[in-house]
């Protein structure tokens, strides 16, 4: 039963850390303001769960597991709602999104 | 594994970093700050249980709570100028 | 008795006690006289502990009854109470002057702020003086600085507050100084309790890092005590100041400043480190004779006479620091003497200024004409503090600049005497100037008649105007206690 | 490695003229140096620059900000003179730190004289597991004291600099009409109203529980004012007002201060020394858990009444 | 090799330090000011705590099977100064916004241009 708890933390850890990478891969290489948010956004709250997630299987059941379960319930709160109350102030001070590429037009969510 | 996963999210910083530097609009700024807040409540989490001492999630909190605060903060104040006000309607005192 | 077993702590706690309970009270009276009871309070316990120090050798209390090296110690030797008694006696005598005073220059419903400050302020200076721990220095020092800036800030001109801002940013860089000194000699000696760090010093003496701490913590105390390169805060801080916290921190703030110099140099360095290995004391005359003919030069062309007065406090700090490098008895003697001296001088002359603020609105020279017929007592005072300033016998200024000449003549460098000579000369022109412009010009013709100060403000300046006059006759007290102060700091006996 | 990313972002600091992005970089840099702060082991350390370095100095700076200009003009006279004088302070540190003991090296000085002691007796004496809480209340009671007056001093002192003129502008109004990007988001409105009495709780769970893990006074009492900064952020200067007024939030600070010292003088009273808690109850490490517990209280209330209301001031004075 | 590892925290704190520094000197914008202040306060205080630290040992909690701990004496004499710093920084803001309201302006040069004429 361990080795299999340990095999899905290593995984999850793993699979977190690689969406992180690409999360800020993509924030650096997206060309405009929206699709980079797009980018940030999405990983950041899916990574923090991840590998959140990785670690309250390391810590097995305990004061630990609940800490990390707090964590990771407000994080999935405030990294939507921020990522939501940026594109509005965005949107909102008059930035607007590149839609009018030519060649590709980048799917704005 | 641990030091895997805190070298995915040192990386993921260091871009973040990056990305504020270069950031065009302040809105990128804003962006960049944000994920460099909770990828080092990951970094504090994940570095609890490297040096085995998993009591340190308590300051991993606060940090989400404060990077939350500021993201909130500065775009209240980047739009209406004043943190008091209650962000009234756009057409007065319309961010510089 | 049980309560004077306790009276180095309660000379803190009291003014540290008070200061919220200031903030409590909404009536700016009320807090005038609630700070008047406790700054006397203050006074009685500095008395009482000099006379305590002066019978039985210093005095020391261990706060949370931990011992020394591990809890916070207050250590209190004759230098500590000399000091003590300086800042609470010039606090106690300024604040009866206070009373109408501050109701004039501060909006009515900032006053009881304005004292909550001042006591803050009167803490922090009486916790530097206390404290035998490095740190605890550290932490007040901050407190005092702290109130000090908010206490300028409430000037009446706009420059107040830049000269305020200005004092903050020179401030802030000066603690964070002594902070890097005090975490560097931390970090050689382990310890923070200052007679312990001087045991356990000579040790690792010949390392850089001491050197480099001993470096920082001299440049960041010259910043707190305007020494004369790093001196540019104080001319405004004082000129645009209200004329209350100008008297008090005239004649406090740099006091301590130099009392903390005294306290790193002699007690945790020691001499022989300072003045042999480091060479502090060439570096300190050539700085303090700098001081004094600079200062004193800028203070002549001065037309604002409260700027031409801090000018003249700049020179003054200079004296002190002349006596310092000598390092000799008769020099450190001289110094700590002039500490007494130049708070007395100091206080009475911004005071009387003050007086002058209060019924004309403004200290430019070139309204104080004809001044000496219509406020004959507060010009009197002004006089009789000018010529202590610059040193005519019967007064105090004479004492200091006396003992001044006798340490050079002793340590051989005449030249230096001749020089603090000329000093005395410089002070006079600028007293001459006002005391030309008050009494040989006559009053101008316009109609507005001028009073004499109300009683209240007169009565402070004259207290100290006679304890000037008392002093310079009958030195038996201040040249006692500040020869057995220099003689327990250089460590030989008196 | 951290260093490395904190050394790029104050070069970064340093040469941005936009102030924006600059107290933006700030707030990074607090971050992050709170990060090293936690690899360096200085667990409440960490906690108490993140939640005032990062959270209160960067909202405090932004409202600043708001009423002054944001872009920063280009320095006129020439950059020779200061960075000598910066290059001389840095040669004589660097000169000073050749003869230091190495980074984390056991025999260093200061692990010998004074700190075995704390580590080795603080359980018998004091029984807290949390070394540093028990050094910071009962060892080194008195710098904590020293700590509440200076935040004392400074909530007195920006009450002095803006307090009474606010009255005479009108206040802010706070109609909340429109479609203003933050208010009328009513998303945040309903995170916020989730949020806030969660934080609340945790600053309570931090400050009683300090003597075990990392907290304490002073990290409750930040958390307490974040949570009052979010509620004032969302709905505005005058609902928070109503909330905590700012006639309370003097007499609080005032309060907190008083128990402090009430404490000491207490130990006074009981016989023993200023601050000494061994006395206040029948056994000296009870008295030091009672001693310890009331202090943070105080430390706690002090700091929290003195964040609000310096924010309150700092938001009251909008143009 | 050793002295650079060795001392490569107190060099990247120094070089912090004297950043902090050089933006308090050189930069005339009253805010700069005051945030380069700030960095130089929190280099010091990365200085103390890398004092205290010791090789393998860990935060100054007493926890079952940990034998050696980080010296706890600097962080509580950090936690005192990040509280000075803090209450200076929030005085010093204070002051920039009275500054500001009576010159209207918060760069040095402006002020002092201001102030010359009188």
């Amino acid at each position: 039963m361990a080795m299999i708890v340990d095999a899905l933390s290593w995984v999850f850890l793993l699979t977190g850390g690689f969406l992180g990478v690409s999360g800020g891969i993509g924030i650096l290489r997206f060309p405009d303001f929206f699709t980079r948010l797009h980018a940030a956004g999405v990983t950041d709250t899916l990574c923090a769960a991840l590998i959140l997630l990785g670690l309250m299987m390391q810590a097995g059941w305990g004061l630990v597991a609940v800490k990390l379960a707090f964590i990771i319930l407000f994080l999935s709160f405030t990294g939507p709602v921020a990522a939501h109350a940026l594109a509005r102030a965005a949107l909102h001070g008059g930035l607007m999104p590149l839609l009018h590429r030519a060649e590709d037009d980048p799917s704005k969510s | 594994m641990f030091a895997a996963a805190i070298l995915a999210v040192l990386v993921t910083m260091g871009l973040a970093l990056i990305r504020a530097f270069r950031g065009p609009t302040v809105y990128d700024r804003i962006l960049a700050v944000n994920m460099f807040g909770t990828k080092t409540v990951l970094f504090i989490a994940v570095y609890g249980f490297l040096s085995g001492r998993p009591d340190f999630l308590d300051i991993a909190l606060v940090y989400a709570l404060i990077n939350f605060i500021s993201t909130v903060a500065v775009l209240k104040f980047f739009e209406y100028g004043g943190p008091g006000r209650a962000a009234t309607t756009p057409d007065e005192g319309e961010g510089d | 008795m049980q309560l004077g077993q306790h009276l180095p702590v309660l000379q803190v706690v009291i003014p540290l006690l008070s200061a919220p309970l200031c903030l409590l009270l909404r009536n700016g009276r009320l807090a005038w006289m609630f700070t008047l009871a406790v700054s006397w309070l203050v006074l009685a316990g500095a008395v009482w502990l000099l006379l305590q120090v002066l019978a039985h050798g210093t005095v020391s209390y261990a706060l949370g009854a931990w011992p020394a090296p591990w809890g916070i110690e207050y250590h209190v030797d004759h230098v500590s109470a000399f000091v003590l008694l300086i800042v609470s006696g010039i606090s106690a005598v300024v604040l009866p002057f206070a009373g109408i005073s501050v109701a004039r220059e501060i909006p009515a419903d900032r006053v009881s702020l304005f004292y909550t400050l001042y006591l803050l302020c009167l803490t922090g200076l009486l916790g530097i003086v206390i404290t035998g721990d490095a740190f605890n220095l550290f932490v007040f020092l901050e407190i005092s600085a702290l109130s000090s800036y908010a206490l300028i800030s409430q000037g009446r001109d706009r420059r107040a507050l830049t000269a305020s801002y200005h004092y903050l940013i020179l401030g802030t860089i000066g603690a964070t100084f002594i902070l890097i000194g005090v975490g560097l000699l931390y970090m050689m000696t382990g310890t923070l309790n200052m007679q312990d760090i001087a045991v356990r010093l000579p040790a690792v003496t010949d390392t850089r890092t001491v050197r480099t701490a001993f470096a920082f913590l001299i440049v960041g105390i010259s910043l707190k005590l305007a020494l004369f390169p790093l001196h540019l805060w104080l001319p405004n801080a004082y000129t645009y100041a209200p004329s209350v916290v100008t008297a008090f921190l005239a004649a406090t703030a740099t006091k301590v400043g130099v009392y903390v110099l005294l306290r790193f140099v002699f007690t945790i360095f020691g001499a022989a480190f300072a003045f042999q290995v480091m060479s502090l004391g060439p570096i300190l005359l050539v700085l303090a004779l700098l001081a004094i003919f600079s200062a004193s030069t800028v203070a002549i062309f001065q037309d604002n006479l409260k700027r031409m007065l801090a000018y003249s406090s700049v020179a003054q700090i200079g004296y002190m620091v002349l006596g310092i490098s000598f390092a000799s008895l008769t020099g450190l003697t001289a110094g700590i003497l002039h500490l007494f001296n130049h708070a007395l001088m100091k206080g009475a002359l911004f005071l009387a200024l003050g007086a002058v603020f209060y019924q004309l609105g403004t200290v430019q020279l070139t309204q104080l004409r004809g001044l000496g017929r219509r406020m004959p007592w507060t010009m009197a005072a002004i006089v009789i503090g000018g010529l202590s300033l610059v040193g005519v016998p019967l007064t105090v200024g004479f004492i200091s600049k006396w003992y001044l000449i006798l340490a050079a003549l002793e340590s051989g460098w005449w030249p230096v005497a001749v020089l603090v000579l000329l000093g005395s000369l410089l002070a006079m022109v600028y007293v001459g100037r006002l005391v030309e412009t008050a009494y040989f010009h006559a009053p101008p013709e316009d109609d507005r008649e001028v009073r004499e100060a109300p009683l209240s403000l007169l009565l402070p300046i004259w207290i100290l105007i006679l304890a000037n006059l008392y002093f310079g006759i009958d030195t038996s007290l201040t040249v006692g206690v500040a020869r057995q102060a220099a003689a327990l700091l250089l460590g030989v006996s008196p | 490695m951290l260093l490395s990313f904190l050394a790029i972002t104050t070069i970064a600091v340093v040469r941005l003229r936009d102030l924006f992005a600059v107290v933006m970089l700030f707030g990074i840099f607090s971050l992050l140096s709170a990060a090293i702060f936690v690899t360096l082991d200085a667990v409440d350390v960490a906690f108490t620059e993140a939640a005032v370095g990062a959270g209160i100095s960067t909202v405090l700076m932004l409202a600043t900000l708001t009423l002054t200009t944001r872009t920063e003009s280009p320095p006129r006279h020439g950059t020779l003179l200061p960075l000598l004088v910066v290059c001389v302070t840095g040669g004589a540190l660097v000169y000073g730190t050749l003869d230091m003991p190495r980074f984390g090296d056991p025999q260093a000085p200061i692990h010998q004289h004074v700190a075995p002691r704390y580590l080795q007796d603080s359980p018998a004496e004091i029984g807290l597991p949390n070394v540093v809480t028990s050094v910071l209340a009962s060892y080194r009671g008195y710098d904590t004291l020293g700590e509440v007056t200076v935040i004392f001093t400074a909530g007195a002192g920006v009450l002095m600099l803006l307090g009474a003129i606010r009255r005479r502008t009108a206040c802010c109004d706070d109609t909340g009409k429109g479609g203003s990007a933050v208010n009328h988001n009513l998303v945040l409105r309903v995170v916020a109203k989730i949020l806030i009495p969660f934080v609340l709780l945790f600053a309570l769970y931090v400050q009683f529980h300090g003597d075990f893990g990392p907290g304490g006074g002073f990290q409750a009492g930040v958390i307490f004012a974040a949570a009052f900064i979010l509620y004032t952020l969302i709905f505005g200067l005058a609902a928070a007002r109503a909330v905590a007024s700012p006639g309370v939030l003097r007499v609080l600070s005032a309060l907190g201060v008083l128990l402090f010292a009430g404490v000491g003088l207490a130990g006074i009273f009981a016989g023993g020394d200023f601050l000494d808690y061994g006395v206040l109850a029948s056994h000296p490490v009870a008295g030091q858990h009672l001693g310890i517990l009331l202090i943070e209280l105080g430390v706690g209330t002090t700091v929290a009444a003195v964040m609000i209301m310096i924010f309150y001031l700092f938001a009251g004075r909008t143009r | 090799m050793a002295t650079v590892l060795g001392l490569y925290n107190y060099w990247i704190a120094i070089f912090l330090m004297m950043a902090g520094f050089y933006v308090v000197i050189a930069h005339g914008n009253l805010v700069k000011k005051i945030v380069g202040l700030s960095i130089f306060q929190v280099a010091v205080f990365i200085l103390y705590i890398s004092m205290g630290k010791v090789q393998g040992g860990s935060a100054p909690i007493l926890a079952a099977g940990v034998t050696s701990y980080s010296n706890p004496l600097p962080h509580v004499l950090i936690l005192t100064a990040i509280v000075v710093g803090v209450a200076t920084i929030a005085l010093g803001l204070a002051l920039v916004i009275r500054i500001n309201e009576a010159y209207g302006t918060v760069e040095e040069d402006n002020i002092h241009s201001q102030d010359e004429p009188e």
